[in-house]
């Protein structure tokens, strides 16, 4: 699965030139309000028809101006979900839901209806009108509407945005169970940095209309520069670890990755699992010798390999721990303090908590990722 | 009441007769009259402004007008009055469907206008996302555009159905006014405003046309809300 | 109009009006204002106040309507023009007949049509359906009639070959190139064809009775002539 | 051309009338016209089926009856007609105002419909909001819903107007035909109509009626695209 | 400043009965999706007319169902801003702005046109018809139009939902001076902890239509369990606290707070102001000896009060630091290890870094808050 794109286009005083192609099974296009995400996906479903370039799905030319080829939306089998739902409002929710399945032939319907709807929790929504649904239940409507249609890329602009949290952590797995199961590639509008390095296997990253970083999540999200400054303590490590045991007990999983064992609240996986977890670089702390009587639990040994200033008073530490890179985000003072150099022995330490669901997601399988 | 309803059997079948006009001009013309107002809601065509006006043409001529020039073309001699009654067997002349065509006629600028007010008032938007899931143009008028646009397609056939109810100058002048076979309401109506003392006849004819005109307009009414409703604007 | 006379025509006299009124000009002082329509129209338009000092019918009834109810000047109505019923058939038909007690009209019209004003309300009707009930014709021909909304369009329906026949004034068959008469109806057979004129009871404008005096003028009844109208007022 | 512009003085006026007349008939029937609208598309009220039907009795009537109704009403002698003349010394009959007043009401139930197509269709969410933002509902109808209307009241202003430009029936039983004062251009054709040989006269004067119906016509259709890129559906 | 309402109404198959009493600068509205926020601020514009109940806005009763009264909405002079921007569609940028202008009186126009045009960067879209802008963009104009309707209670339903946190952390401090500066009262519906932590100087908690908690934040902020579970971590305690000095050469701010002193990233306030600040549960950590060598700088010492189990593997701990509360989540198997127990000393450790800008805001002078 890939997608390629390589257009240039105006519309009104706005000028967008992107180039980016990403082998990826969930891409993100991360950027701030106005940068442009939404009109790049518009050209990708067959919306926005390009001034100039080629967009190609998986080997198949979508968009390619020069040769004059533009497959129109309803072929392409592209399925969105808006940012603004975009409900039929002459339907029931039922009706939307199901009116994609009519264009789908049977043999490639690989969405059930059941299944969705439990998921989004709108079973008791079926027979309403979209324009009874509060917000957030016409998002979930939307989602299951473009699901069902079994597309073969799914487009997600900002799909959470208006979700509460308890909802987006419900919705997050089934993300991940679409881009994993069902092998379905999705390409995910997105400005938040948890949501990004949680479920993308690529990165893009727009800035006014231009493609400023795109790569593998891991490698994308270390490079802290690139976040908004707000966003930068959500930035770190992305690791990519194994279940190792769980521990009944205290209800804990022990993941296995090569910087030693981490310890997060349990997951329900079977051991062997790949497991994708971002460590936020705010949450890391650095102490020189091994810390006793304290509650965090996960401490990892290892040499500084970055020091580089980040926002304010804050230091980006780069931790090397057996050959996996943690990031660390202390303040200039406590640097000063501890006298940390490049080369140092020092310990990461990370409490379990910190190590929420936003945080932990399921792992991509080793061959793909980038 | 007994008054009202004590009609000659001429007049009866007048009554009948123009609610069998006054239909079948309705229901003929909403094909043509979605089609047409698509083409010049969403079409981009030189010639527009034409087609435009052609629409408009039974509006803005004298019924008289109207009628002289259907019987100039539909008429037995007329280029597509022969060719149809050739090849399909239709013919129009002094004929049931003669009549139901100048109705037609007569009422197809204003069913357009309105069928071309509701489309221009879609969102677009729906419609693409209605591609997105695969519905090809055809489809995704057939199951979007064409339930959106349901009031305004009401609106357009009550009033095609309304102007049938009262329309004469055209009728009369394309096929004149035969009992039982041409004879609507507004013809056996004009009969009796033209002969002195006929007032009264005229009268209780034109009470019965409001009647069911009335009838069909309260139908059509619920029929929007209905519609209207299952829409849910707010 | 205010200083004009102002005349209520029926639609037919149009073009023989109109010469008329050209010509009496000079002698009433200045040119009518005539308004043509529908008998009826201006008939009811008169009963509703209408500001007409004269109205030229084309039948007696809608005069009489008026007379009845005092809206004209009883000793200004005169019977002005007579006219006559003809038997048309488009100009390529091979019809051709004689028109007498009897004859077999329902045969020549055949599949076709017999157009003819609406014989309940148009006058022309009227007197056609009175012709051919003494002709004892009628009953053999009732169910092939098209009845139009006035005498013209019954000759456009001849005219252009929707109906095989029709009946119509002498004056409109006379010009119409596309029909030819095939024979005029006897005048017995019909009630006579008569279009009264009258002052109307609120006529007001002083020249009215000198535009009366020259419709009756010879000068009047030599364009009247023209359309083909019998003059039956006494020229003076 | 010179062929189409040889008229006689009477047909000159005839020209300048109906043009005076169907755009008279079209702006004073505007602001009835958006009321009535509002009232069917947001009233609920008791009597709303008896309004509706009103407003669309002059399509179903057959045009002479209308004509003849307000010849009854409106004229020299009638209830309204008298009481307007004394009053504001208003006069209808056999007036140009009369012939408009005659064209506007035949023209009214198409102008209400479009209207009332266009109000339904609008998303009263708008309002809502210029609400919160301290408009009150005569404000909010000025700035928000009149402009979103905007093509409906085009569309309904030119149908008003076309149909104004054809109107005969009604408007010769009314004020009857004078020439310079009540003889519009369907009343001057329909004249023609009615004498041996009139035939060039009419078509001459039909398409002197179809050339100004159409300029009128596609000026409302650029003033309705100036508006509708104004409101960038899409 | 208060708002009182008490309602009960029915839509659909959706029953609502809200009965709260809210005294605060900003009244933060908190529930998950579908729980009847956006039903609850309609009814206090205006915009649905409860079946049966009261509202109450600054003693001005605006609906009473009992005495027939409903004050129209244009007559409240309550500004919102909708969930779906809902600007008009027939104005430009500028006119939609200035629409509110021409109905408030000269006199109490407070809000002005270019300060709000620039603090929401909408500068360069004035021009621009709504449908040519983007979801943030559209959002940041509504934002702007119902200010600038000068209201006397704002009323906001997820505002920032389609922001990114760059432009999110923009505007915050815009609606912490309207707060705090104008001091119009706002009602603020969200489903985001940060943001009511940081906003709100009173909660009202919905789920499924009821008012399960209402208060002012610091109380309600400290009942985790009423949290959905993915946002516990996200709670925790609310210091409302002083700036004490600023350390120019780290680049910090030192804050006063009956707990003890905290270091945070600086601060622009002048000594004195006071500031608000939340330490997330999750980001405290317990330590039984005072910890040596470790880079975070605050360190509180105090006495475990409660300690209740959280979800999953997680305790909460209360720590009393001389007076204040602080909430701790730890894992049971490090209570198990440092053998905790009720009433015992131990230090609460908590990184500079952790306080980010969405946990510090403008606080809330000490005469109002509840
Ligand atoms: N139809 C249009 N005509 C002109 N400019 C437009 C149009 N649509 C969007 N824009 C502009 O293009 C830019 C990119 O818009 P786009 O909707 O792609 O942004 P976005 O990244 O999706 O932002 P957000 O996160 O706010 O949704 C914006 O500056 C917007 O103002
Ligand atoms: N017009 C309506 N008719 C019937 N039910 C409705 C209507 N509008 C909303 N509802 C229902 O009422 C409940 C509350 O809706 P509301 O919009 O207030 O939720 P909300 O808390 O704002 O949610 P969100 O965060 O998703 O916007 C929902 O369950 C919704 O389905
Ligand atoms: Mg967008
Ligand atoms: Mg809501």
């Amino acid at each position: 699965m890939s997608v390629l794109v390589d257009i240039s286009h105006r519309q009104g005083g706005f000028a967008i030139g992107a180039r980016f192609e990403s082998a990826g099974r969930l891409t993100a296009l991360f950027g701030a309000s106005g940068s442009g995400k939404t009109t790049l996906i518009g050209m990708i479903a067959g919306l926005i028809r390009p001034d100039k370039g080629r967009i190609e799905v998986d080997g198949r030319v979508l968009v390619d101006t020069g040769a004059g080829i533009f497959v129109p939306k309803h072929k392409r089998r592209i399925g969105m979900v808006f940012q603004d739902a975009r409900l039929f409002p002459h339907l029931s929710v039922a009706g939307n839901l199901r009116y994609g399945r009519w264009f789908t032939p049977p043999a490639e319907r690989y969405a059930d209806i059941d299944a969705v709807v439990d998921l989004l929790g709108i079973g008791p929504l079926m027979n309403r009108r979209p324009a009874k649904l509060s917000g957030g239940e016409k998002q979930r409507v939307a989602i299951g509407r473009a699901l069902l249609a079994s597309p073969r890329l799914l487009l997600m602009d900002e799909p959470l945005a208006s979700l509460d949290e308890a909802r987006k952590a419900e919705i997050l797995p089934y993300v991940e169970r679409l881009r994993d199961e069902i092998k379905i590639p999705i390409v995910y509008v997105s400005h938040s940095v948890a949501e990004v390095a949680r479920l993308a296997s690529d990165v893009v990253m727009l800035a006014q209309g231009n493609v400023v970083a795109s790569g593998p999540t891991e490698a994308v999200m270390q490079r802290l520069d690139l976040l908004p400054a707000e966003e930068r303590g959500e930035g770190g490590a992305v690791l990519d670890t194994k279940v190792l045991h769980h521990d009944e007990n205290f209800g804990m999983t022990v993941l296995g990755s090569a910087a030693g064992e981490l310890r997060v609240p349990q997951l329900a996986m079977k051991t062997g699992t790949p497991v994708r977890i971002r460590i936020r670089a705010r949450d890391v702390m650095i102490a020189t010798e091994k810390p006793r009587g304290l509650s965090a639990l996960n401490i990892l040994p290892g040499t500084i390999t970055a020091m580089s200033p980040g926002e304010g008073p804050a230091v980006e530490v780069g931790i090397d721990c057996n050959g996996v890179t943690v990031l660390a985000r202390i303040t200039e003072q406590s640097r000063q303090a501890l006298k940390l150099h490049l080369g140092g022995k020092v310990f990461a330490v990370i409490k379990t908590v910190s190590f929420d669901r936003a945080n932990t997601g399921a792992g991509l399988p080793a061959e793909t990722g980038g | 009441m007994n008054w009202l309803l004590d009609l000659t059997p001429d007049e009866w079948n007048a009554v009948r007769l123009s609610i069998k006009v006054a239909t079948v001009a309705m229901l003929a013309s909403l094909p043509p009259g979605i089609l047409i107002a698509l083409l010049l809601a969403r079409g981009q065509f030189w010639g527009k402004t034409v087609v435009n006006g052609l629409v408009h043409l039974p509006l803005i001529l004298p019924p008289v007008v109207t009628g002289y020039l259907l019987l100039l073309t539909f008429g037995r001699r007329g280029p597509a009055g022969a060719f149809l009654a050739e090849h399909f067997g239709i013919v129009f002349s002094f004929r049931w469907t003669g009549a139901a065509l100048a109705c037609g006629v007569m009422g197809f600028p204003l069913m357009v206008r309105a069928i071309r007010l509701s489309i221009e008032a879609v969102d677009r938007r729906m419609e693409a996302a209605a591609g997105t899931l695969g519905a090809n143009p055809l489809w995704v008028f057939a199951t979007i555009t064409l339930p959106l646009i349901l009031p305004g397609l009401i609106a357009g056939a009550i009033l095609a159905f309304a102007k049938a109810m009262g329309e004469f100058g055209a009728t009369i002048t394309f096929v004149s006014n035969i009992p039982n076979e041409t004879q609507t309401l507004p013809s056996a109506i004009y009969t009796f405003t033209q002969v002195p003392g006929g007032d009264e006849g005229a009268l209780r004819l034109t009470l019965i046309s409001i009647v069911i005109s009335m009838a069909a307009l309260v139908a059509s009414e619920v029929l929007a809300r209905r519609v209207g409703r299952r829409l849910d604007i707010e | 109009a205010e200083d004009k006379v102002v005349v209520f025509a029926a639609a037919s006299l149009k073009d023989a009006l109109d010469a008329v009124n050209k010509a009496c000009e000079a002698d009433v002082g200045e040119a009518a204002t005539v308004s043509y329509a529908a008998s009826s129209a201006l008939a009811k338009q008169i009963e509703g106040g209408a500001p007409a000092d004269v109205f030229i019918s084309a039948d007696l009834d809608w005069m009489k309507y008026l007379s009845d109810k005092k809206l004209t000047k009883p000793d200004t109505e005169v019977k002005l023009l007579g006219n006559q019923i003809v038997l048309v058939a488009p100009k390529d038909s091979a019809v051709d007949t004689r028109i007498e007690k009897g004859f077999d009209l329902a045969k020549l019209i055949g599949d076709g049509k017999l157009a003819m004003g609406d014989f309940k309300a148009v006058p022309a009707g009227k007197y056609g359906k009175a012709a051919l009930e003494s002709l004892g014709v009628w009953s053999s021909v009732e169910g092939k009639v098209a009845q139009a909304e006035n005498v013209r369009a019954a000759l456009k329906l001849v005219s252009t070959g929707e109906a095989a026949l029709g009946m119509v004034y002498a004056t409109d068959a006379h010009a119409e190139k596309g029909v030819k008469v095939i024979g005029t109806f006897p005048e017995d057979s019909h009630p006579p064809i008569i279009y009264p004129v009258a002052q109307t009871a609120d006529s007001k404008d002083k020249d009215t009775p000198a535009f009366l005096k020259c419709l009756q003028s010879a000068k009047a009844a030599a364009l009247f002539k023209d359309q083909g109208f019998t003059v039956l007022a006494p020229s003076n």
